[in-house]
């Protein structure tokens, strides 16, 4: 609870968060308070433009754009969140044993990350994508999260180094604790703060994968996402048309939302790093 | 003997981000006379370090004085313009030795270089082959062989390291160099070396004082010639070595001189442990004596009033001595 | 950056100088969607002007015929004349003076050469040796095409004689001697005998020249612009803006709502018709009915799907107005030649519509089939109608859009069939395998002189169509009917009209009876719309002196084309 | 072995370096080869099938598609299939397209890939630059100028590139039609060394270009503003300030450290912002690698899905082993000895 108290205290911090609750809310609430229409369901024609029942016009295949903006923003967050969640894991898993564990098994471990990071992203991604059949969501973020593990595994493996080397650390050792017990009880609670911080830039870069992947033309199927809703603008010449109303409001939210998870980290980062923190 | 610096009546508080003011150093008087040698002695977070940054003039954000007098030989000091502080205050009157030695030194610039920087940003007119060459003469005094001239800091061990820092901090001939916990990354024989050349720039008149300070209150016994004792933002005793040492009257003191120092996990430097408990938080200081909470032997009154300010060829502030004469608050 | 910013600016503000005059050529946009790889007029895929099948191929090479869409006639092209002498044998004579663009004279045995040179290797149109024994020279003008004695099927020869183009023996012979197969020729030089050269080319744009020293300059007329440049858009979206903003002149390129183009921002952009649905229809994509699956065996069960379905709804928003509603025949009953075998009292009395309680009746009197608890039926058997997935590729919007549709109005009335959109390989496998339910596909591309017996034969002949589970290219659920085949072999050998006219009508109704598939729109072949903002006359609906093809009726057009006075 | 490094600490550095890239190489291209294969569903059906839009017999077709699949290699066992491959690529050969057969991969790519780099090395280059600059400026002043720039750069680098690209398009090329919409120059121009081909290639680079550099600005700024926050804190500004150091010197000092990593960061932009790069050219329709992935892609052409891929995996490569060696060479750390810096 203090670290909530602590967190309040940064003004990033609480704007960050005020604006994630709020399309959070927008996503999760939206469909039962304030749709009636299915996010699939024809409301209209064409690029209509918005009017009293569409809020935000209609988009190329007649659907609400409003609707769907609820539902694509649940889909991008859906995506992000399961990536953030498995790179996170992988990122952490392995970065804890390679900075636990030294020798051959360190070296392995961070030769074999440095290369994935090496590898540019966007490529594994395209491939993967490409090679997925039926990509739903969830698929999605599994794929974006096995791509996006190595920079939480590099930084995480630094952290661990240094906490190996700390005096609590080694009186455990002495005391015959194992190797296990130790990772889980002596080391990773003092990186929480640390590792939720990788998550969240996780979850931004998922939300930016997930939309750079759409629209590619690799996005998840029969669901709409931010990525998608741009995707067919930009296929159903709706730039062209000038139906803003398609592509503007996917772009406000892909925007505000990767805003503000990194106001939210830079909010943590003055907190958290106290460099940072003294000179403000 | 002139003072150097002075200090009056000196609040200097660090503002926290949540606005809250830490008392770093509270109501403090101090004067660092020419030729001298001053230790400053306490535990850590006593605000000896923030006291050193006010009298070598770095005071920086989030530090601020909040109030008191700084004198720069009988000048205000706060009045200067920034250029004619950096010119001819910084290096020149006033230079440190800082706290972490192994750190100080730009790790990709040659020492050449900062010798070369140093002068010139003071004497715009000399040349680098005369810096280089005064620098040379300074290395050549203090036992380092030239080739340091050329090395990157981690180049260099770390005696070597605080060597050259010694140097580059005395090339210009300080007034008082300040030496902030020059010896706590270095082993006993380093630690000695370093002393031992304080003590050869002084005897040879490159500086003319220097504050010293250190939580390692024996390491003055060889070097200082007064000793402030501080506690909790406060200068708690201040007198010459030897009755500081040898006679403490502040319970404080007392127990710092009776203190065994021993390692404590996760913690940059070391705390007394001769004296239970901790010192107090600065956000909300103890009304009475500061000491009051860990001090043997406390009484009552020392719970609810600032104790007086006592001299007796000496200062102390502890209620123990309120009958000594000219007793009065400071 | 603020200086490239300023100069930026600067640019903008000076207006652009054109190095190829812009009263003097026709930007056209649609046919090439990737860079060119090529010229090689037997590979099919994008390369400008010598595209296969139909499009702009006439600039540089040309065939014997043209196949013109509103006539359903051959236009002359090379060859002037084409004339049964027996049964079995067409002669064709070429034109006099016909000359490649090198100077040599284009002889018959340029044309003897050609047809050996596609049956040698296994370009797309060997099929055309299906029905040809031989071809042979008769004369120095003349070409016997002989018919295969047991497949003597004319208008597939027809249909091929506007498809090969010919190419100049003295070209062709050394540039086959280094490969293996002609396919794997780029030919980046092309000599042939059209109307214009390859002027320049880059993997954003193509252009071409007019060849003042054309051989059919008296016969076919000189063509008005000088140059020809295709632009490369990379997406429609640039494209139809280009055309908007008068930068293309001549478009195949898809436009969403094209009539905002006029009616909303005042371009004076054109269409074939003035009114919906713009473009002449051409082809049927079709809704392909898997005959072995429990339930849509029963040839009741696809009536009452075929009467489900809202085509009107469909030609409205899934295909934005652009089709005429679909009936239910295997033959496109407006604007296009084939037309004429269209017979309206057979599909009022055993086709289909858009009636929904026809559907339940169906379903509840003709089946006995009850409705489930989910709202689904249930035929007396067990069978539950679905879950039946319906596919298309993804990406392919309209037709998605369409099968949106076909799965809502068929779940409206208790039929259970769902979408879904794999990726293009994943559809197609399917689709050959025959491992699907539903798939919507089109059964032929465009139109030809064979038509409709092409589509016929594509849906209702299962002779040479590798069995289930192997890969088809046609009749992808394999519905077999040897009465079906033996229509269709009669309509091949046909000269006569109206037996024509009867084999192709019994051959729709027995398609009505068994519902192997149900057309759920029509499509252009090729769309077509222009802006006169430089060059005016284009042909319409009003004014049809050509049909609104890009292919050699196409160079009819260019030949009518009048530059803008400005 | 040992011998040859002793003393020698860079040529160990590189050499460790360069080992790591050629694994990554490997990997890469064992990715590059293998993920496609994954596909369910046989990609020659694609070709062969478009092809059926034209009416053409249903024999024809399957003596086309075996011919595809001999020409493709697909009908040999994928051990043999990767051997060919890799062979292939070594000696620059990426294949075959299926949408623009019988073109080779690597010649419609060697077409496309000048664009790319023309567009994406100067606009991470400018970003690079103006970000570090701006992220500097704000890490010194500190106060309201940081707030303000920290705040903006976080909002820039929080707007994915095609997003700001479609409002861009949006705004200065439809609706105020100051810029051309999409290409990279006018048709009936030609690539040429012409002034008037420059104007309008420029014309048609100025919205991608913008677009790209902005959203790099921010990230760069961000990452600055952090590494110099950290160094102006550092023992070592301190004691310059205490020696009386001026001002502008210690910022050298401050600049040149803060910059070391930011040269690795520079790297990274290439890696990781390569992604949002290629799809603001395929929204600018720009005659690069992007919109050649993106017509590849929509158009089902593996092989040159595969070479794009490859190619990027490639450059990116090249540019982070330029830049280590670059690093290595700069940072006196490496150059001494200290391998791997910070």
């Amino acid at each position: 609870m203090e670290i909530i108290r602590i967190l309040l205290r940064s003004k990033r911090f609480v704007l960050g968060f005020g604006i994630l609750a709020a399309v959070l809310a927008f996503a999760l609430l939206g469909p039962r308070f304030l749709t009636d229409v299915a996010p699939f369901q024809r409301v209209g024609g064409l690029y209509d433009a918005p009017s009293r029942d569409t809020p935000l016009g209609t988009d190329n295949f007649g659907r609400d754009v409003f609707t769907q903006l609820m539902f694509g923003t649940r889909t991008s967050l859906h995506i992000g969140l399961v990536a953030g969640f498995v790179a996170t894991l992988i990122g952490v898993t392995i970065g804890t044993l390679a900075g636990y564990v030294s020798g051959m098994v360190e070296e392995a471990l961070m030769g074999f990350t440095n290369v994935l990071i090496t590898i540019p992203p966007i490529v594994v991604l395209i491939l993967l994508s490409v090679a997925v059949d039926a990509r739903t969501a969830t698929t999605m973020g599994v794929i974006i999260g096995v791509t996006a593990w190595p920079w939480t595994a590099r930084a995480v493996r630094a952290q661990t180094s240094s906490l190996r080397t700390r005096e609590h650390v080694d009186i455990a050792r002495i005391s015959g604790v194992g190797s296990l017990e130790m990772m889980l009880v002596e080391i990773l609670p003092y990186m929480f703060s640390y590792i939720f911080m990788a998550f969240i830039l996780q979850l931004t870069g998922a939300i930016l994968a997930e939309a750079t992947l759409s629209m590619l033309g690799l996005g998840p199927f029969q669901t709409v996402s931010l990525g998608t809703m741009l995707h067919w603008s930009l296929m159903w010449e709706s730039v062209r048309i000038g139906a803003w109303w398609a592509f503007v409001p996917a772009t406000v939210f892909l925007s505000i939302t990767t805003f503000s998870l990194i106001l939210m980290n830079a909010g943590m980062d003055e907190i958290f790093n106290p460099t940072l923190r003294h000179t403000r | 003997m002139p003072n150097v610096v002075e200090v009056e009546g000196l609040e200097a508080y660090y503002r926290t981000p949540a606005g809250d003011d830490l008392k770093a150093v509270d109501g403090v008087s101090l004067a660092v006379r020419e030729g001298e040698v001053l230790g400053i002695a306490g535990e850590s977070g006593c605000g000896k370090t923030t006291l050193a940054q006010v009298l070598g003039l770095t005071v920086r954000k989030p530090l601020y004085i909040r109030s008191g007098k700084v004198l720069l030989e009988g000048r205000n000091a706060l009045a200067l313009d920034r250029e004619t502080m950096r010119r001819e205050v910084r290096g020149k009157t006033i230079s440190a030795v800082p706290q972490g030695a192994m750190n100080s030194l730009n790790p990709t610039l040659r020492v050449r270089n900062l010798v070369i920087d140093v002068l010139r940003d003071h004497h715009p007119r000399i040349r680098r082959r005369e810096a280089v060459e005064r620098a040379r003469e300074r290395l050549d005094l203090l036992g380092l062989p030239p080739r340091v001239l050329d090395a990157y800091p981690h180049q260099l061990s770390g005696g070597m390291k605080q060597r050259v820092i010694m140097v580059v901090s005395t090339l210009l001939d300080p007034v008082l160099l300040i030496v902030d916990e020059p010896t706590s990354a270095l082993d006993v024989t380093s630690q000695k070396v370093a002393i031992k050349l304080l003590v050869d720039l002084l005897a040879r008149r490159i500086i003319r004082s220097i504050v010293f300070i250190t939580h390692e209150l024996p390491l003055l016994r060889h070097v200082a010639d007064r000793i402030a004792i501080m506690y909790a933002g406060r200068v708690v005793e201040v007198g010459a070595m030897e009755d500081v040492v040898f006679r403490p009257r502040h319970p404080y003191a007392a127990g710092l001189v009776g203190s065994v120092l021993v390692p404590e996990p996760g913690m940059k430097e070391r705390t007394v442990t001769g004296i239970p408990g901790r010192p107090p938080d600065m956000r909300r200081p103890p009304v009475g004596c500061r000491f009051a909470p860990r001090c043997p032997r406390r009484f009552d009154r020392c719970d609810r009033d600032p104790p007086p300010f006592v001299v007796d060829g000496r200062k102390a502030w502890c209620w123990l001595h309120r009958d000594a004469p000219h007793g009065g608050r400071p | 950056m603020t200086v490239l910013a300023l100069a930026a600016l600067l640019v903008a503000g000076c207006g652009r100088a054109q190095p190829l005059p812009r009263n003097e050529t026709v930007y056209k946009a649609g046919m090439q969607w990737g860079p060119v790889s090529g010229f090689n007029p037997f590979m099919s895929g994008d390369r400008w002007p010598v595209t296969q099948p139909a499009n702009d191929g006439h600039l540089i090479y040309e065939p014997l015929f043209a196949y013109n869409l509103l006539s359903g006639e051959l236009d002359p092209v090379l060859a002037r004349r084409l004339e049964w002498v027996d049964d079995r044998t067409a002669h064709v004579t070429l034109f006099d003076g016909t000359r490649w663009q090198d100077g040599q004279p284009l002889t018959v045995g340029d044309v003897v050469y050609t047809y050996d040179l596609v049956k040698r290797y296994d370009t797309p149109h060997a099929a055309v040796w299906n029905y040809l024994e031989r071809v042979t020279a008769v004369d120095d003008r003349t070409v016997a095409f002989t018919l295969d004695a047991a497949r003597p099927h004319r208008a597939m020869v027809l249909h091929e004689l506007t498809m090969v183009r010919i190419v100049p023996q003295h070209v062709w012979e050394i540039l086959e001697r280094d490969v293996d197969s002609i396919l794997e020729i780029e030919n980046r030089n092309p000599v042939g005998s059209g109307p214009y050269t390859l002027l320049r080319h880059s993997p954003e744009q193509v252009a071409v020249e007019r060849f003042d020293d054309y051989w059919g300059r008296e016969v076919h007329g000189v063509p008005a612009p000088r140059f020809i440049v295709h632009p490369i858009f990379r997406s429609n979206d640039a494209g139809n803006l280009a055309l908007e903003r008068n930068q293309v002149d001549w478009s195949q390129q898809f436009v969403p709502e094209i009539w905002r183009m006029w009616e909303d921002r005042g371009a004076p952009v054109g269409t074939w018709f003035s009114e919906a649905p713009y473009f002449l229809p051409a082809t049927i994509p079709s809704l392909f009915i898997n005959l072995q699956r429990d339930g849509l065996r029963e040839p009741l069960v696809r009536r009452a799907l075929a009467y489900a379905i809202d085509y009107p709804r469909i030609a409205e928003t899934a295909m934005s107005r652009y089709s005429p509603v679909a009936r239910s025949s295997m033959i496109i009953p407006v604007g296009v030649a084939e037309q004429r075998f269209f017979n309206e009292e057979d599909v009022a009395e055993h086709g289909w519509r858009y009636d929904p309680e026809e559907a339940v009746r169906i379903l509840e009197e003709e089946l006995g089939a009850t409705r489930g608890s989910d709202g689904i039926y249930v035929l007396p058997d067990g069978t539950r109608l679905g879950p039946w997935i319906a596919h298309c590729p993804f990406g392919w919007t309209d037709w998605m859009t369409a099968l949106e549709i076909v799965s809502e109005s068929a779940r409206a009335v208790g039929i259970d069939v769902r979408t879904e959109f794999p990726e293009a390989p994943v559809s197609h496998d399917r689709r050959y395998t025959g491992n699907f339910d539903l798939t919507l596909w089109m059964p032929e591309g465009g139109q030809s002189p064979a038509h409709p017996w092409i589509r016929f034969h594509h849906v209702m002949d299962n002779r040479g169509v590798a069995e289930m589970g192997d890969i088809a290219f046609r009749n992808w659920n394999r519905y077999q009917n040897d009465e079906a085949e033996a229509l269709l072999d009669a309509a091949a050998l046909t000269e006569d009209e109206a037996e024509l006219a009867a084999i192709y009508r019994r051959l729709d109704r027995i398609f009505m009876r068994d519902i192997p598939m149900i057309g759920l729109m029509y499509r252009p072949w090729q769309f077509y719309s222009f802006n006169e903002t430089y060059w005016t006359n284009f042909p319409t609906e009003d004014n049809p002196y050509a049909p609104p093809m890009h292919g050699h009726t196409g160079m009819q057009i260019y030949v009518n084309l009048k530059p803008v006075e400005r | 072995m040992v011998r040859l490094f002793r003393n020698r600490p860079y040529l160990l550095y590189l050499t460790r370096k360069a080992f790591w890239y050629l694994v990554a190489f490997v990997a890469a291209v064992a990715l590059n080869f293998f993920l496609p294969r994954l596909i369910p569903g046989n990609p020659v059906s694609v070709i062969v099938g478009q092809m059926s839009a034209g009416a053409v017999e249903s024999a024809t077709l399957e003596r086309l598609y075996a011919t595809f699949m001999r020409d493709f290699g697909l009908d040999r066992p994928l051990p043999v299939q990767f051997w060919t491959y890799l062979t292939g690529v070594l000696q620059g050969d990426l294949g075959t397209s299926f949408m623009l057969y019988p073109a080779k991969v690597w010649d419609v790519i060697r077409q496309a890939l000048p664009w790319t780099v023309a567009l994406q090395v100067p606009a991470i280059l400018v970003g690079w630059i103006l970000g570090n600059v701006l992220g500097a400026l704000a890490a010194y002043k500190g106060g309201a100028f940081d707030r303000v720039a920290f705040t903006g750069s976080l909002m820039l680098s929080s707007i994915p590139y095609f997003c700001l690209a479609i409002i861009f398009m949006y705004l200065f090329a439809v609706h105020w039609p100051l810029f051309p919409a999409s290409g990279g120059y006018s048709s009936g121009y030609f690539p040429e060394w012409s002034w008037g081909f420059f104007l309008d290639a420029l014309h048609h680079y100025a919205l991608p270009f913008l677009t790209l550099v902005l959203v790099a600005i921010g990230g760069q700024a961000i990452g600055m503003r952090e590494m110099a926050i950290y160094e102006l804190n550092t023992d070592y500004v301190n004691y310059a300030r205490k020696l009386g150091v001026r001002d502008r010197r210690v910022v050298r000092y401050v600049f040149r450290n803060a910059m070391l990593p930011q040269i690795t960061g520079l790297a990274i932009s290439f890696g990781t912002l390569i992604g949002g790069a290629l799809v603001t050219e395929a929204v600018f329709s720009y005659p690069g690698l992007g919109s050649l992935l993106f017509t590849a892609i929509r158009q089902v052409d593996y092989p040159m899905i595969q070479g794009i891929t490859l190619i990027i995996t490639l450059t990116v490569l090249l540019a982070n082993f330029l830049v280590d060696i670059a690093y290595g060479f700069i940072d006196p750390r490496i150059r001494a000895g200290q391998a791997g810096g910070r």
